[in-house]
């Protein structure tokens, strides 16, 4: 739907109209609505905290869609992705930190965080390739024959043996920080919003940005696309099916890893951290549309705004179970998502 | 035939896992040549040009690709080389537009000036893309897509095109249309494999066959010979 | 498959069958095995570890010699669930001879294994697990076949009215003038946090507060902006609860800094945990807690040694307990030795039930206890631990930049409450 | 099978096996592990325990594979269905008293019904909905159940009676390897017979079973109930053994250990999973037993096996025992592992094309 918006250059009233009524139109009105409803009774804190919490999973849940729709891959290793980019940021974090405490300098103050997440997004891409090279390759040299389910049984493999390992070598302490900046809190119609959580909203909306025209005009982005639309088709124009993948999961798990970095002051690094960002970035992606990117980042919005609401008229421990409710109602008039589902083929499996 | 061998297939075998399609096929086209192959439906002609594109790898002969062998290149190797294989799936992307899909088929091409080149020369065979080149692929109709699926093949300037059922499923103007476009191509010196069912239009415009029957070549020649003879009038022309 | 498959599947079986072999005859004389069970993986990992190091570390300080018996210790992971707790335990004690246990974190496995206790009339001690579900088991065993003799720890309820009586004292004494009497609860959603949360509830409603929301959440959960958000509208004046999970109470101390709370804020729990001031901050000045502190001579000692050892702050109630525990039950062998001459499940159950249940056998600050008074039970209060002063106690406290100071009951008092 | 052999006169003995579809083989391993309790080194208390865990995860794994290897749905949610019976069986027997042999019963209808109301949201669909949508019905079960304190004590642990009053291991032992047995048996039959032909058509080419005039959506709804109900009813089972239930019962790791087992034994097997499941519990308790001093480096090598076996043998010990029996010729060792099928079945599966 996103891209019918984006190819039309005339934006004419009945194009207007027919977005507002297809699903993905109905669902974000209503999505709107009920932010504004919840804002109006509760506070404006609502349309912000799912603002700024839709954001930072908006970058966990698009790299589990785009592994989905591009590798086909039910991938449950993913928030262990996010863990490594916690524990790289931390250890590259504290150690300068410590030692700005007895030698402040305000510049590096200013820029040692991001440091630290660049330096996570390296440790991402690199374990992200590991991953693809010994092994999601080997097995799809061998056989395609079951790929989905032999591929997430792989996943799981793949995040009990990371955890634990992580585990057995550092430790289960949680490698957590107070904050990334001492700056101030921001403060807004009473709505308070540390530096840090600001940071990380606009970063994640620029990572978005960024992302989306890369999917959408650079050369392998729109390989990426190609492959994920019909990987046949992309080897008959001469798309190298391997390189794409281990593309797509460097990318995927640098994403992961990007958001456990800037998170970190939220989500401490430890071992069996990433099962939340993975549930929920499951959530998401099967709300939105399986395998759909571009939905994937609009839809984590609406799961956060979700959370929000449960946690507000509900009360705490209930941002499964309501969510989950709601995610039922919706797949059972729209099984392949608000969005739609782009990926083709492997859904028989 | 004194030209020069583009492509020459010899003895070869071919299949899926298990199952044998092709059983010592041999065939070759010269630069330049509009060949055909045809048979009936089962026969293995699809899978001759999968084993030829490397979507499918071959269980024994030998593929020449202007003298390098490619029987164990993998597609978009054999891409790259200059072979364009237009699928009886068509493949195309359709979540992409017309003008994405075009891009796409110049993927193993970096010079900026001769896409736009291949492009206008894609527009010019088939004007109905060019209206149509902000339309989502997945939202045209069949023909449109063919003729999307042949100017994606022509992206990449093969030497050599290999097309797949270009009449399958579609309306006869279509057809024609579709026809006239690889007529076209011919007359620019294109060096084009056709794989059809329709024996009749296929060999009045080929200038040499292949008969493929259950994974075997049982007749090859002239165009206009074969369609003469005598087994080909009987089995496909129904005369 | 190759004829070195072949090979390597009957060397395989060989193995296996040759190991279900070995284990009887495992257990020599003169040498006994000490199980320390903790989920030492998954979720709980955290508090797990940091018991079985402070056992690990209060076993090799005796030489890990009682007597003349060698203890060896076997790990017990139960990976917080019962039933696997149990089957792990249960192979202990057969195949690896274990003829005592000591220590436990969640409530479930204390209930799990009691009856599997009784069934090899293995004694255990010093559950963590405070959860009334343990209690409750162990009630509706037969005496006889009550094989947990003491729990470590005294069900969560017996210990939160501190804080009713602090405010209550706060009040008294003016420090502290709340606009309203509205409070917001909070706390994991474990059988800990639901029975210190649930006690909390109860006491201050007898004393006159409004309970604003009881909620409960995951262990893991971290982002707690809409809950705290939703209480500061509604203008909660007492943000007080309980977990564990550090990163999850370290977040909620952090976020309602941030969000700009205006009260008083109860974090039970955060002590659990050494390091947690370096992920709070200065947010955590103010903050309420019961767990006992490392201050004395004697505990930073052994905090040092501990550091040395293991490379992390050690938590005064996880791994400081557990340490305070091994040695009471190193205490509690050489008695048996003592008494009955032998050493074995049968005399220290005897032991157990003869003189730690009774009151008799107690474990104090000349024996060198390090984090409370004394440790024991009597007929009143088994199987928890006996709760007074004297004893078992918790004063309650509040940290300021990073320490903790006793502020209430009067006879500890550091500081007075301070109130943001 | 390829190499059936067709016999008309049955004796006894093959009309026994017949009838509780087993072949020579499998049936004296099974007569074995009936008397391996008093064999030793398995007379132990310890290793009885652990094979009553196998024999529960087998139990669980024929169920598991019933649905996801014969109509290609991996029930995501399975463990909610267990947990389901459990928590019936659970708070009927600790709330009202009812006896658990009684509860065990009960805890089928409310699995069986949501595993029906989930099958007709669903079934109609491609699988992959089916197991998102299980999924979160798991979810929101496990969240119900740990929200809801006052009927399940959530957290806190429902004490649940036991189903004897002993501490012995061998009593239950016998009770589950009946279980597993009834299952086993019913699921087979129901495999072997009309039905079951149309699951396989359904799993292996829905379109092409459609044309052929079978509903697949009605097949798959009664295959999925047909799973949830024997979960909930080994998860009566769960309760009444541990005596204490929690919410994460439901949770999805717990599903996740049964998917693993069935694939590592092999999937659309039927035998393959709860061939798998004894070796497997006894070799993960055996490496954590050795490693103990290590917790967690158990977890790394299952993790590492893991993927080695997905690698280079998906079809794990199916496959492998597959591979094995083409290569027999001895006669007594084919009829040993083909064993005999009577005639009117060896009819349907020739009819069928399926064998």
């Amino acid at each position: 739907m996103f891209m019918a918006i984006a190819n039309s250059n005339t934006l004419n009233l009945e194009r207007v109209l027919t977005t507002l009524k297809s699903p993905a139109g109905i669902t974000i009105s209503a999505s709107i609505i009920a932010a504004v409803l919840g804002a109006i009774d509760n506070g404006f804190y609502v349309i912000v905290n799912a603002i700024v919490t839709g954001g930072m999973w908006a970058l966990v849940a698009m790299g589990l869609a785009l592994v989905f729709g591009v590798m086909n891959v039910v991938s449950f290793v993913h928030g262990e992705f996010f863990m490594i980019g916690g524990l790289t940021a931390y250890f590259t974090f504290t150690p300068f930190s410590d030692y700005l405490m007895g030698n402040p300098n305000p510049l590096f103050e200013a820029v040692l965080p991001i440091l630290a997440m660049v330096a996570s997004v390296a440790a991402g891409v690199v374990v992200g390739i590991l991953c693809e090279l010994i092994v999601f390759r080997p097995l799809r040299n061998r056989t395609r024959e079951q790929w989905v389910m032999n591929s997430f049984v792989i996943t799981l493999g793949l995040s009990t043996f990371i955890v634990n390992s992580s585990q057995f070598i550092l430790g289960t302490d949680f490698r957590g920080i107070v904050s990334y900046w001492n700056y101030p809190t921001l403060s807004f119609f009473d709505v308070y919003v540390s530096f840090d959580r600001f940071f990380v909203f606009i970063l994640a909306m620029l990572i978005l940005s960024a992302f989306w025209l890369f999917m959408r005009s650079s050369k392998f982005g729109r390989a990426i696309r190609a492959v994920s639309q019909d990987e046949t088709g992309a080897r008959m124009v001469g798309i190298n099916i391997n390189g794409i993948q281990t593309l797509t999961l460097a990318l995927s798990s640098a994403l992961a890893a990007l958001a456990g970095a800037c998170l970190l002051f939220m989500y401490p690094a430890y071992p069996t951290v990433g099962l939340g960002p993975l549930y929920n970035s499951w959530f998401i992606v099967i709300l939105a549309g399986m395998g759909n990117v571009a939905g994937a980042a609009v839809g984590a919005f609406i799961v956060a705004l979700l959370q929000v609401l449960t946690t507000v008229y509900f009360g705490e421990g209930w941002e499964y179970t309501v969510p989950a409710a709601c995610i039922i109602l919706v797949l059972i008039i729209r099984p392949s998502g608000i969005f739609g589902s782009e990926v083709r083929g492997i859904l028989n499996q | 035939m004194e030209n020069q061998l583009l492509l020459q297939v010899e003895n070869l075998d071919s299949g899926y896992g298990f199952l044998q399609v092709l059983w010592n096929v041999s065939l070759s086209v010269a630069k330049g040549e509009y060949v055909c192959l045809v048979g009936p439906n089962g026969a293995g002609k699809s899978t001759f040009l999968k084993s030829v594109a490397g979507l499918v790898s071959p269980m024994a002969g030998r593929i020449d690709f202007s003298g390098n062998s490619i029987s164990r290149l993998p597609g978009d190797k054999i891409c790259r080389m200059g072979i364009s294989y237009i699928s009886e799936e068509l493949n195309l992307f359709a979540g992409m537009t017309v003008q994405e899909n075009l891009a796409m088929g110049a993927f193993t091409i970096n010079d900026k000036r001769k896409i736009v080149e291949n492009q206008d020369f894609v527009f010019e065979l088939f004007p109905a893309l060019k209206e149509r080149r902000r339309q989502l692929a997945g939202t045209m109709s069949g023909g449109e897509r063919k003729m999307l699926a042949i100017g994606r093949g022509l992206m990449s300037t093969p030497s050599l095109l290999l097309v797949d059922e270009p009449s399958l499923g579609l309306a006869p103007q279509t057809t024609a249309a579709v026809f006239r476009a690889l007529d076209t191509l011919k007359q620019k010196e294109v060096t084009i494999l056709l794989v059809e069912q329709n024996v009749t239009k296929t060999l009045q415009v080929t200038e040499r066959g292949y008969v493929l029957e259950k994974g075997k070549i049982v007749l090859a020649g002239a165009s206009t010979d074969l369609i003469q003879n005598e087994h080909v009038r009987k089995a496909y022309l129904g005369i | 498959m190759s004829k070195r498959g072949r090979c390597l599947m009957l060397v395989l079986a060989a193995v296996f069958m040759g190991s279900m072999m070995i284990g009887h005859a495992a257990a020599a004389d003169k040498v006994f095995k000490l199980g320390i069970l903790g989920p030492f993986t998954g979720p709980a990992a955290k508090s797990g570890n940091e018991m079985k190091d402070a056992a690990t570390m209060a076993i090799d300080e005796i030489g890990n010699k009682i007597g003349d018996y060698k203890i060896e210790l076997v790990y017990i992971d139960d990976q917080s669930d019962p039933s696997k707790g149990t089957n792990a335990y249960a192979e202990a004690i057969e195949r690896k001879g274990v003829q005592a246990g000591i220590l436990n974190w969640n409530t479930a496995v204390t209930v799990a294994i009691q009856p599997m206790l009784a069934k090899y009339k293995v004694p255990h001690f010093f559950c963590l697990g405070a959860g009334k579900a343990g209690i409750d088991k162990w009630e509706s065993l037969p005496p006889e076949e009550r094989y947990l003799i003491m729990k470590g720890w005294p069900i969560p309820q017996k210990l939160v009215v501190g804080y009713v009586e602090l405010l209550n004292d706060a009040e008294k004494k003016k420090l502290w003038k709340p606009d309203k009497k509205l409070a917001a609860l909070w706390g994991e959603d474990t059988d800990w946090g639901r029975s210190l949360v649930g006690g909390m509830a109860k006491g201050l409603k007898e004393n006159g507060w409004e309970i604003f929301t009881e909620e409960y959440f995951d262990l893991k959960k971290t982002d707690f902006y809409p809950y705290i958000n939703k209480c500061k509208q509604a203008g909660v004046t007492l943000l007080a609860g309980s977990s564990s999970g550090v990163a999850s109470v370290s977040a909620i101390i952090k976020q309602q800094h941030e969000v700009g709370f205006k009260g008083l804020v109860v974090a039970d729990g955060l002590g659990w945990v050494g390091d947690w001031y370096k992920m709070t901050g200065q947010a955590s000045d103010g903050v309420l807690d019961m767990q006992p502190q490392l201050t004395t001579p004697a505990q930073k000692d052994w905090v040092e040694k501990f550091k040395n050892r293991f490379n992390y702050d050690p938590s005064p109630s996880a791994a400081g307990m557990a340490f305070d525990y091994a040695n009471f039950f190193v205490k509690i062998a050489k008695r048996a030795i003592e008494k009955y001459g032998e050493l074995n499940s049968e005399t220290i159950t005897k032991i157990g039930r003869e003189e730690v249940a009774e009151g008799k056998l107690t474990y104090s600050r000349a024996d060198g206890a390090l984090m409370h008074a004394r440790y024991g039970t009597d007929a009143a209060s088994r199987p928890d631990p006996k709760i007074s002063p004297a004893d078992f106690f918790f004063p309650v406290i509040q940290y300021q930049k990073g320490n903790g100071f006793n502020v209430f009951p009067e006879d500890v008092k550091q500081a007075e409450l301070m109130v943001r | 099978m390829a190499n059936v052999q067709k016999i008309d006169n049955f004796n006894g003995f093959q009309k026994t096996l017949d009838a509780v579809c087993l072949t020579p083989l499998g049936f004296f391993g099974l007569a074995l592990l009936a008397v391996l309790p008093f064999i030793p080194p398995f007379n132990q208390e310890y290793l009885i325990r652990w094979m009553v865990v196998g024999l529960f995860m087998a139990a669980q794994a024929v169920a598991f594979d019933f649905t996801g290897g014969y109509i290609n749905i991996v029930n995501f949610g399975f463990a909610a269905f267990v947990g389901l019976g459990a928590y019936t069986s659970g708070i009927l027997a600790a709330r009202l008293g009812l006896s658990p042999w009684f509860g065990m019963f009960v805890g089928v209808l409310p699995a069986a019904l949501v595993g029906f109301l989930t099958g007709v949201l669903t079934l109609r669909l491609r699988g992959i909905f089916a197991a998102v949508m299980a999924w979160f019905i798991s979810l929101a079960f496990w969240g119900l159940a740990t929200k809801l304190v006052f009927l399940t004590e959530g957290p806190l642990g429902l004490n649940c009676p036991t189903l004897l009053q002993t501490s012995s291991n061998l009593p239950y032992f016998y009770i589950i390897f009946a279980m597993f047995m009834v299952t086993y048996i019913v699921l087979r039959r129901i495999v072997r017979s009309h039905m079951g032909l149309a699951f396989k058509a359904i799993g292996q080419n829905m379109e092409a079973a459609r044309t052929s005039g079978i509903n697949p959506t009605r097949y798959r709804i009664i295959n999925f109930t047909l799973s949830c109900a024997f979960a909930g009813w080994l998860g009566g089972f769960y309760a009444h053994y541990y005596g204490i239930l929690m919410p994460d019962v439901m949770h999805t790791a717990k599903t996740i250990e049964v998917l693993v087992v069935v694939y590592i034994g092999g999937r659309a097997s039927l035998w393959g999973g709860a061939f798998a499941a004894i070796p497997f519990v006894f070799a993960m308790e055996m490496v954590r037993s050795v490693f103990s001093q290590y917790p967690g480096l158990n977890l790394i090598f299952y993790g590492l096996f893991l993927i080695l076996i997905m690698i280079y043998y998906p079809g794990g010990a199916a496959q492998l025992y597959q591979s094995l029996i083409e290569r027999l010729k001895n006669p007594f060792f084919l009829r040993l592992v083909n064993g005999v099928i009577s005639a009117p079945a060896q009819k349907k599966i020739q009819a069928s094309g399926l064998s």
